[in-house]
């Protein structure tokens, strides 16, 4: 995956991958509130299969890095009975495939709890997992299910793109009093971008544009934000200007910037790595065509996977998503620069 | 206002306890009735699943519980619900959706919570609480209070796989949670022998969990099992399975009322007739040589708070429209 | 719920309920094909708390009609394996709320076997389950859950608003190789309308057209046809005239019926008692707005329930979800004659 | 091309039978030392899980299976396909993603299905395929067949719920089912003991299913056991749960090198030298008079049939990329 000049270090800055990023918002909010934990399969010595936990048991013990059982539904629902009372847990669920087992617990319990109480009882839990595929691990290991998330209502679902961004937004997720989804791509874990040493933390629910321009947008969630970049690239060479937005957080959804995006360049393509029909596309397409109907010149265009399990064959699972070539020939499309 | 007298645990005087017991009992019989004339008379929406019959089993273990002890409820929650100690009025106020009631209206008989007693809520979910129970436990042991989290569930949650995800968890941890299985002998219309393989005490016993078979109908029985359970609980030696043996006398909600096709009238009679908590306890109080004025006394006290309860329910306010996109999040 | 002219008998036609329908369907299947059989909770002597399949276990007998413990994933599961070695299961899910706890079992297993078995393998599961609020039965039990599957490739999702269309698709659904989840919104089981005596099976990714006019289309599912019948009423009654397209199944989809529609009239709205955001109503009105583009004379509306949890209070419940009043008054907006 | 002899059951001879065996053992440790080295060497995309070190269980079972019985399997699932029957070269073919493969390359090892030898599938969902077995039993009973079903699960799966809910109605239905719970010791990189609460055997109990704890080293152990469960099976008697203490040799997958930090190298070493099922297959084999030649014989016919599926794999051609949207709907 390239990193690109967007998101490149400024000379002096520290630059850490998306893997380390997450790791020193966990270390730190531990830090900083004895109520934070961390409980998952594999979380404390192993650190996860993907190392991204690393180090934290060494620091923290192994009362607040908890290596629990095989139990996705049985450690969300801990982790809620836990968040309802004085505690922030972070629950891992190791691959966003399992999410599925984690339905009940988060849909019916966890997201309705506050409401349901008339706004008396809080569950301040987080849960980290994954999305992405083209790692060859089929179809029970590929899968981006971040809309089923998203659809509920009382649950705050973020998708970061940069180290930048996973670490700020993983702190205010873990400070928010309402359930949060954080979905991190797995094949981003070594991407590196810059992080400043000091403190900071980024609200839920404020897009960023990852690159200005004018000609056509990219709304681009996750890692198809550098899908996205790659593509500007390949555009600018043919003289299109594109302009690229990261909602980072499906909720709270920034409306306004990306609407506006959108008005101004008067043509979009939304992309995400989620399965294309009632997926995370149709909201952002539905959006734009509904609130920038009166200023586009073309249709709203979605790119997203295939409405397909995703195939283990490399030859077929590449067919699958969304690259950096079929976004530029989409974009030219539009833009009638074919 | 609680509708509940102090509980008395500390009194050295065994009979004022169980009259305590007595006019919980009373209480939660005396709601449970109003709701389903309210029903009945059309002055409640949706439906209710009425706790008569069970009393004794909410009542045996909130007793054994301080409040600031968590329990998680189910659907048919009232009894857990007043026996932690909620009042009736806000409780009337809830089941008719009302501003006043515990969940501002927004929960209904179903979802009913009182946080300040310790109760996390009912749940409409078959096992859905027990998750939400044992990371209470785990939190208290966290945070090194020495709470109790109890779980309620009927004997049908047995079915569901998450119960047992986290009965391993709560054994491997050693976490202060009580399971409190109430088997009333139905799931729904079914009768839990054509649902549940092998023994029930096994469920628990599986994992390394201390597990009981108690009397559900002698509240006696029942705060002892849940004393020891609790004392357990507090000493950092785990959690507790309990199978409460008990029976609902009505319908499994409000509504079900031809219920032949799938238990008897017989059934019906002998357990109203021969298990009845209330009864029970009276014939024992009695013995102890309680006079009869003063159960009676205790009980028409319970029933003069519930009817207040209802007339202020009735009398209340529905919440705003404007709350209708509030606490979607905190 | 009334039941509008559009879908009231004919002279001499039978009538039946929508529960009668679907109790007709699989009572004929189940005689038509000794593999069909239901698993359920409480499907046998109670016949469902809705009493849809009462009488079922008398003609079938309890090896058939089977009442299982209160196991949805495991009653799912089972089913699939079943499905897999020569049955036709109908799994019955008693509230759409509990889908969530069928999701891994639906998503993980059922919807990619034959994918992930390169063709060899094959699910012809059926379950049924039920949509909608208003019934005061609060946040579990009044949930419109059919994104949450429509999204996931591999499965078919049915959702029937007439009782002739229950008995038809129902009937397809079972014979599918595929699984097929039925949404039946429990406000709709006493609904009349004319269902023949003959025997008749009705594709699935056919829309019906309910209602046809000229200025505006309105895409409705489920009981939200009979919101939209209403509403055409309404408005015939201000000179605007309605058309009402019925998907009938979201998986697949019959998009040139939709399409069609809303490029005929210009006019879109589509009315979906899932929740709104990430919902079947963004994937209706994103559809629209990109095949539709150059007839569109205003941009397309999405009514659906609220993002919020359904309240239990009836007077906050009857808020969250669209009627024939706040279709029409919409419908006005769009036509210019507020 | 079958890799596997066919099966001697009605042998008269028992130490055909365990050679038989042994040809199966000896065909997956080769299968899976090959399977190591496309990995290492970068012919391999994606993952695998070896299942080397605890080919007994695999073997012993389905031995005691018959080609229309069915099983399901794992993402450590290679050892029970090729016991099951499938060919090394079609194995082989869908690990590489090649259209010969089982699945057309599209399932991978973790969902590699060999449905003409009742191979249901491997799943990459821990515990994924425990309904799909009960399943199975339940359909082969109401199609009355006397097919028995075999789910094989790692005991890192009784941490999921489902399975529970899966083995109560197996239990209560009387389903021709047996729960093979591989033990080896470890869910990923935690020990079981820290996952797991109780006796495992008493999680198939509590649901009132036959249980028993077997040496899965043992082959002949294993067998016996297996043929018990599916005379049980077969007979009506309903479902059997047979832990089966296991080992394996390798890391978690192929890429799982470093293992220190989760168990030690002593306790590998231990498994390894004492406790190798092909060794202690072989120290009875040569007991009972078999020449070390037979052994040697069939251990390099094993060999030559993995080398041929490899080659025959590596040879073969991608999928069609039209087939990419291609059986999402039958
Ligand atoms: C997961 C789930 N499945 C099904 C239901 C429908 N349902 C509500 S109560 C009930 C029976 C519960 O029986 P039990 O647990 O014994 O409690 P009881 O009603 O006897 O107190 C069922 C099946 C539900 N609420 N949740
Ligand atoms: C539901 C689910 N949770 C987590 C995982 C990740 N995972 C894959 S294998 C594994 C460990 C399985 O242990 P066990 O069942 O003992 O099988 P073994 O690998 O030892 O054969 C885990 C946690 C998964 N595949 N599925
Ligand atoms: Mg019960
Ligand atoms: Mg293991």
């Amino acid at each position: 995956m390239s990193s690109p000049s967007a998101v490149a270090a400024q000379p002096g800055t520290r630059e850490l991958t998306l893997s380390q990023a997450v790791n020193e918002a966990l270390a730190e909010e531990m830090r900083r509130d004895a109520s934070v934990f961390i409980v998952g399969e594999d979380v404390a010595e192993a650190g996860t299969p993907f190392k991204v936990l690393s180090g934290l048991v060494e620091e923290f013990g192994p009362e607040r890095v908890i290596d629990s059982p095989i139990s996705e539904a049985g450690i969300s629902g801990i982790g809620l009975g836990a968040a309802m009372t004085g505690m922030r847990p972070v629950v891992d669920i190791m691959f966003g495939d399992f999410m599925t087992l984690v339905m009940d617990q988060l849909v019916n319990q966890a997201a309705k709890i506050h409401y349901m109480s008339g706004g008396r009882l809080k569950a301040p839990l987080t849960i980290r997992t994954t999305l992405g595929a083209t790692r060859r691990s089929a179809a029970q290991h590929s899968q981006s299910l971040h809309a089923l998330v998203a659809h509920v209502p009382g649950v705050k679902v973020v998708l970061p793109a940069t180290p930048y961004d996973a670490k700020g937004l993983f702190k205010a997720a873990i400070r928010e009093d309402n359930p949060v989804v954080v979905f991190e791509d797995k094949m981003m874990f070594a991407v590196k971008g810059p992080v400043p040493e000091e403190e900071y933390v980024l609200p839920l629910g404020v897009a960023d544009v990852k690159r200005e321009g004018e000609d056509v947008t990219l709304v681009a969630t996750s890692s198809m934000v550098y899908v996205a970049l790659d593509a500007a690239e390949q555009l600018a060479a043919d003289g299109v200007s594109v302009e690229i937005v990261d909602p980072r957080t499906l909720v709270p959804l920034d409306r306004e910037t990306i609407v506006a995006s959108a008005r101004k360049t008067g043509r979009a393509i939304v992309i995400d790595e989620g399965h294309r029909s009632y997926g995370v596309g149709a909201e952002l397409a539905a959006l734009i065509a509904e609130d920038a109907f009166y200023d586009l010149d073309a249709p709203v265009r979605r790119m997203c996977a295939m409405d397909v399990p995703i195939p283990f064959s490399p030859v077929l699972e590449d067919l699958t998503v969304p690259t950096a070539d079929t976004v530029a020939a989409e974009a030219r499309r539009l833009v009638g620069k074919e | 206002m609680s509708t509940m007298r102090e509980t008395k645990l500390t009194s050295d005087s065994t009979i004022e306890r169980w009259l305590d017991a007595y006019h919980r009992m009373a209480t939660i019989r005396a709601f449970e009735e109003r709701v389903n004339e309210l029903y009945r008379s059309a002055k409640m929406p949706g439906l209710a699943h009425l706790y008569i019959g069970e009393e004794a089993v909410a009542v045996g273990i909130c007793m054994a519980l301080r409040k600031d002890d968590y329990i998680t409820s189910t659907h048919r929650g009232h009894g857990h619900c007043l026996a932690k100690g909620a009042a009736a009025d806000r409780m009337f106020a809830e089941l008719l959706g009302k501003e006043p009631g515990y969940c501002r209206g927004k929960g209904g008989s179903m979802h009913i919570a009182d946080h300040e007693n310790g109760n996390l809520g009912a749940n409409a979910i078959v096992a859905g609480s027990t998750g939400i129970a044992t990371g209470a436990a785990m939190s208290a042991k966290m945070r090194s209070t020495d709470q109790v989290a109890v779980c309620f569930f009927g004997e049908g949650a047995l079915g569901q796989g998450v119960l047992y995800e986290v009965m391993n968890m709560a054994s491997l941890w050693k976490l202060p949670v009580i399971y409190a299985c109430e088997n009333n002998l139905y799931n729904e219309y079914t009768h839990y022998s054509e649902t549940t393989a092998g023994d029930l005490v096994a469920r628990g016993e599986a994992f390394g969990i201390a597990a009981e078979q108690v009397d559900g109908q002698d509240v006696r029985a029942v705060f002892d099992a849940a004393v020891r359970a609790v004392a357990r609980a507090r000493r950092g030696d785990g959690p507790t399975f309990l199978v409460l043996n008990t029976y609902r006398f009505h319908g499994h909600h409000v509504g079900d009322v031809d219920r032949s096709y799938y238990r008897s009238e017989e059934e019906e009679t002998e357990w109203k007739s021969e298990r009845d908590p209330i009864e029970l306890l009276t014939g024992w109080l009695r013995e102890q040589g309680v006079v009869a004025e003063t159960l009676a006394q205790i009980g028409s006290e319970a029933q003069q708070e519930v009817e207040a309860g209802v007339e202020f329910a009735l009398a209340a306010a529905y919440p705003d429209e404007s709350e209708v996109d509030q606490h979607v999040f905190a």
